[in-house]
């Protein structure tokens, strides 16, 4: 047996589409050729995100957050996929997928509110067809799978994409959710985001095999896309959700990252990892690497950066802002959405919680 | 009335019919549910005459089966899942404990999910292990599940249909030993506004000496004792509590409150099990009207023993008339 | 989506040594080659293991059993992977292996004591290397993960096996197996019997591939053998057993055969499938096959089919007379063996059933 | 007497370390348990020192971490399973309700499964979702596990090495916001004859006129609200139960028919909770000896709220107190 040999023979890379040093690398069946505008504005997406992540990380640091799960590193995988949605396309995220939730149109103080403890995230997932955060590791791909089923039962033309970490595809949640979406041919995209590090597991911990190779064995298509590059992650994303669209059955991508940060902000790393591993991925930047194109191909200038910088700033203004003053929750609301319907332990629990309150007054 | 006498089975079919007929967004899901009908016939006939679209056989994966059901619930249907025996369901567990039952408190009431789990639960048809447990207390200590178990063909009727209704998950248990009992079942449409809503608990016995409270399998054999018991003088009131979370204490209570005297029974392990809440609260609340301590009648603290065994295991009419004897010594 | 469409597109066959007709044909990789006496042993497990089944399913007809899970047409793929075995390998069954447990030499009253409600199933698994039946669909393939790491950690030179259905296969638990074993190089073979049924449900509502495929996903080999053709079945079986030994990682074997009769005597597969299907299997029996082989190479002759014969009416004489006579358990050993070491709890309940059993006594 | 003033944690992690050097038979297994030495640092160190085969980082799923642990101890080994929070132990409960919990009970005492499932439990740390949950009930109901909690240092020393060598199966809920509240520890081998075992309460504070029950973080809380009630005059006595199954109702009882009053205080809901059976079992045996009925404090019946409500949701000394008064306003 090999408890706990570490084997580093998992391959690298992926499908790319742009070198990491900005150029564009042509690939022979995903292709991506945005206009200079729309380059400029995953750029955007992507450091506005990144802006605002590094805001929650502060945030947390001063006490007004109780944890922060950073997606530093991670805005490529996160915000190439979501911009090849179509409306009408459903999200089911796992917990650290905030630059999918900005990409949804999800009020960035919605996020701040489910780290802060005021609520559970509770965004109306309706609105922005972006499910609620799950936090149990794998579960959410089972209501993916679910979800698609249902859509195609209405023949509605959309799809649903579904995150999760390399560490969850241990979890029998995600094996089951791939086998009924194959059975089922369900309209679902596997987003894996492969950050190599389920909080202090690497890889090897968790496979024997680069994960992308785990849709195989349930007859559906699996595919690696260098996650630090936003083309090939959209162009693969988008090709994915076509396949499944046309009722082909699922589709499963593993986009192959780097979590630069600390799992959470309760987490150490340096515990765990080499600091050299973390800067060999810096090299790798995601936002370095689309800066260096936009730059090359004179479509954007210091200008537009500077630009960007400020929307950041402003972005991170305005939530570290609604943050301090955002109101927090009144205790009677413990009982106010346990049921939909009137539930008479809970109505006695809540006059009893009254009473109780009460003999403090006056006090 | 147009009631006709069907078995408990029969009536829960019937249900399934009458709103998948009546509801488009309804889905029956889970191992075995399409041709052959279920395991009990349950479903029998459905996917016939409502499509594989509607009746769907699932892969033999429980929290699948939750997981993949809270998702169709989320695009706006409504599932009916079948677990098919009461010890399987725990591969889900996790589903319906994290998830389903949660979601609703999580998005602050935005999302709903009614999806209805049916149990087949409880002994006493002679099974393999794992087939004759009854797990209700399981599902009851968790915020969010509303958890049922109707006791005759009418209830089963009725209280399905209203768990299909419902906008909360619910866990529904069925007694899978009075399946094959008979009873009047008045399918009138007109009929359902004459039923009591399911979380309301029923005196099916009036009497004055002690009350007997049960649900599911439990509730007939609680008659039968009172039937005994009133051949020996004593004059028992049987209450069928159908729902075990909420439990009607207002009910109870207000039994308790006359007859001073209350045993609880039920075919699971008394040890955390339905009778201890409802011992504890009772007490609390009729502590002056009580002669006696609220006594318990249930299952031992062991595993669901080998079918050989479980005429021992099972509180059947001696058990619960024991109990009743010592709650009138006080 | 398809949600019930039928596929039939899943490959048949698998690796065959033994033709339908009872000739040989040679496979470029799997070889078996027994003695004539090995050979007739191997027919002979086969017809008692039968002769034992249909004894069963006789005996609950009769209402001496409660249930009887049949194993009819599986003879092949159990006698054939419990041949393979060696000494201190660790047999991890599902609740049909009852040719498996012959093999190991489990008593076959020990089996009827469970389905008789006696117990359940509670012959000691040391003894025979042999696990107790496990009736909860999957859960005991993470039992032999575990089981298979520790014989590795103990440096024996040992391999385990483990029994499950093509339904299981399913279930996140198996999934989860899969995983631990690939990461952790744990010597077990994993054996799917699939019978093409899980109860009513066929193949095509479990996978949307062949089940051994499902292996590669996960990293570790995965190969179809012709389950009915009990030479086959013992030669992969044999090779893959080396295989995990050698510290490789884990095998899957998925062994194509049918369930003739119901799923259990509690069945009426009349409602779900057709008698031509049935008919068609008919013609690959496994032991008319071999009988085939046997008369063809003159290895055995009238008298040997009706020695075995003999032995097998002897052996369901010996079964249905233990049956009868078998004692029921005393009510006290409800409480006996619920804990290890004493439990308040369980000490008190026993104290107040003898108090209440004795309650009745003189009455 | 060689006490050393540690953390509660400190006292597990030494606990871990004799073990692992006394039994080469034991193992450690969780997520992040080997170089991170745990999300609480409860593992620090093992894997460094006793290698990577006895202290093994698993893959992120727990029933198979909880089956894989079976599996092990069907060989002869001893595991000792790390869930990582409580909110994350139900996809390991299959295997935990239906095999770890009845495998010595099936196969009539041939097997037995030495296995222990640490989990971190219960609330007040500000956390997310599924990090503060006290789920103790829906263990103690199934029969085949004992389930215990140490209040100190310590117990959470002793009690776990006596977890470790028990035969039986032993959920261990560790009270985490407890982890870092230091208290004396004698290591000393020979202090092992001195302790308590495991499934006797103990009376962590004499007193009169009402008896406080509780176990793991809220032993301290009670512990609180009992100076703070000497204050007022009031006298009460505080049991630390440790175990909650079995549940010593020897030593509450003896204490009960002193004192005639009862309170129990948990953080896990009451609808159904470890209150419900002290409070049906404890007046079934000193009925007369009641002045007031018992009475219970604990979470409501809604899923742990988000952290900014968990001071209102999780019962304080002021809650406990209010219950205190009530009780013997009778
Ligand atoms: C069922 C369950 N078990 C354990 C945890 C604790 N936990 C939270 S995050 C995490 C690691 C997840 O790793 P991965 O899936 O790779 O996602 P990442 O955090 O890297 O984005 C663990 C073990 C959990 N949330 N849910
Ligand atoms: C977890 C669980 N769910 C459901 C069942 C009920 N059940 C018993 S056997 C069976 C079908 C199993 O099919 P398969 O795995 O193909 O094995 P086979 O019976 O064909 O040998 C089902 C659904 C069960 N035993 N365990
Ligand atoms: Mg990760
Ligand atoms: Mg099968």
């Amino acid at each position: 047996m090999n408890v706990p040999g570490i084997r580093r023979s998992i391959s690298q890379d992926g499908i790319r589409l742009l070198t990491p040093d900005g150029e564009r690398t042509p690939h022979p069946e995903y292709a991506c050729d945005p206009s200079p505008d729309e380059l400029r504005s995953l750029y955007r997406d992507m450091a506005l995100a990144r802006r605002f992540d590094a805001e929650g990380v502060t945030l947390q640091r001063q006490g007004e957050l109780g944890l922060w799960p950073s997606l530093l590193g991670q805005e490529a995988a996160q915000v190439g996929s979501v911009r090849a949605l179509r409306d009408g396309d459903r999200v089911f995220p796992s917990y650290r997928e905030h630059a999918v939730a900005l990409g949804r149109g999800v009020d960035p103080l919605a996020l701040l509110r489910l780290f802060r403890g005021v609520d559970h995230g509770a965004w109306d997932p309706d609105a922005h067809d972006f499910h609620l955060y799950t936090l149990v590791i794998g579960s959410q791909t089972l209501h993916a799978t679910g979800y698609a089923c249902g859509m195609a039962k209405d023949g509605a033309d959309s799809a649903v994409i579904v995150y999760f970490g390399d560490g969850a595809t241990s979890q029998g949640d995600v094996a089951e959710a791939f086998n009924f979406a194959a059975v089922w041919d369900a309209p679902v995209v596997f987003f894996c985001q492969n950050n190599q590090w389920a909080i202090s597991e690497p890889n090897e911990r968790q496979t024997r095999v680069p994960l992308h190779q785990r849709a195989q064995g349930y007859g559906f298509p699996g595919v690696r896309v260098d996650g630090n590059d936003v083309l090939a992650v959209q162009a693969v994303t988008r090709a994915a959700l076509e396949h499944v669209r046309s009722g082909r059955g699922p589709f499963l991508i593993e986009a192959f990252t780097y979590r630069m940060g600390a799992h959470t902000t309760s987490d150490d790393p340096t515990r765990y990892r080499d600091a050299a591993e973390v800067e060999s991925w810096r090299a790798k930047d995601p936002l370095l690497r689309l800066a260096r194109l936009l730059r090359a191909e004179g479509a954007a200038d210091d200008a537009f950066f500077a630009e960007v910088e400020a929307a950041g700033e402003a972005l991170a203004a305005r939530v570290r802002e609604g943050v301090r003053t955002m109101p927090s929750p009144g205790p009677e609301e413990l009982f106010d959405h346990v049921y939909a319907q009137q539930h008479s332990g809970v109505a006695r629990e809540r006059a009893e919680f009254a009473a109780y309150q009460s003999s403090f007054e006056g006090v | 009335m147009t009631a006709t006498r069907m078995t408990l089975v029969a009536a829960l079919n019937a249900a399934l019919r009458t709103v998948l007929a009546s509801d488009p967004k309804t889905l029956v899901m889970g191992e075995d549910v399409g041709r052959l009908g279920g395991v009990f016939r349950v479903t029998d006939g459905l996917q016939k005459d409502f499509g594989e679209g509607r009746v769907m056989d699932t892969p033999l994966a429980e929290s699948g089966i939750v997981g993949t059901a809270i998702g169709f619930a989320l695009r706006g249907y409504r599932p009916i899942v079948e677990i098919q025996f009461d010890g399987f369901v725990f591969p889900g567990y996790d589903q319906i404990v994290t998830q389903l039952a949660k979601m609703h408190a999580r998005s602050r009431g935005l999302v709903r999910l009614p999806v209805v789990i049916r149990i087949p639960y409880g002994g006493g048809i002679g099974a393999v292990e794992h087939h004759s447990e009854s797990p209700e207390a399981l599902f009851a200590h968790v915020a969010g599940l509303r958890v049922m178990s109707p006791a005759t063909p009418s209830d089963a009727y009725w209280m399905l249909q209203e768990a299909v209704r419902c906008d909360d998950p619910v866990v529904f248990f069925e007694p899978k030993r009075r399946y094959y009992e008979k009873g009047e079942v008045d399918e009138a449409p007109e009929a359902a506004s004459g039923q009591l809503p399911a979380h309301t608990a029923r005196v099916v016995r009036p009497g004055g000496d002690l009350t007997l409270a049960a649900y599911g399998p439990m509730v007939a054999t609680c008659l039968e004792a009172a039937r005994v018991a009133a051949e020996e003088g004593r004059d028992l009131e049987v209450v069928d509590l159908r729902s075990i979370s909420p439990i009607d204490f207002d009910t109870v209570q207000h039994s308790v409150r006359r007859t001073g005297r209350l045993v609880v029974a039920h075919e699971a392990p008394v040890f955390f099990g339905a009778g201890a809440e409802i011992a504890a609260q009772v007490t609390e609340h009729c502590f002056y009207h009580l002669s006696a301590p609220v006594l318990r009648v249930g299952a031992y603290h062991t595993p669901y023993p080998p079918s050989r065994l479980e005429d021992e295991y099972l509180p059947g009419i001696d058990r619960v008339l024991d109990a009743v004897d010592r709650a009138l010594a006080h």
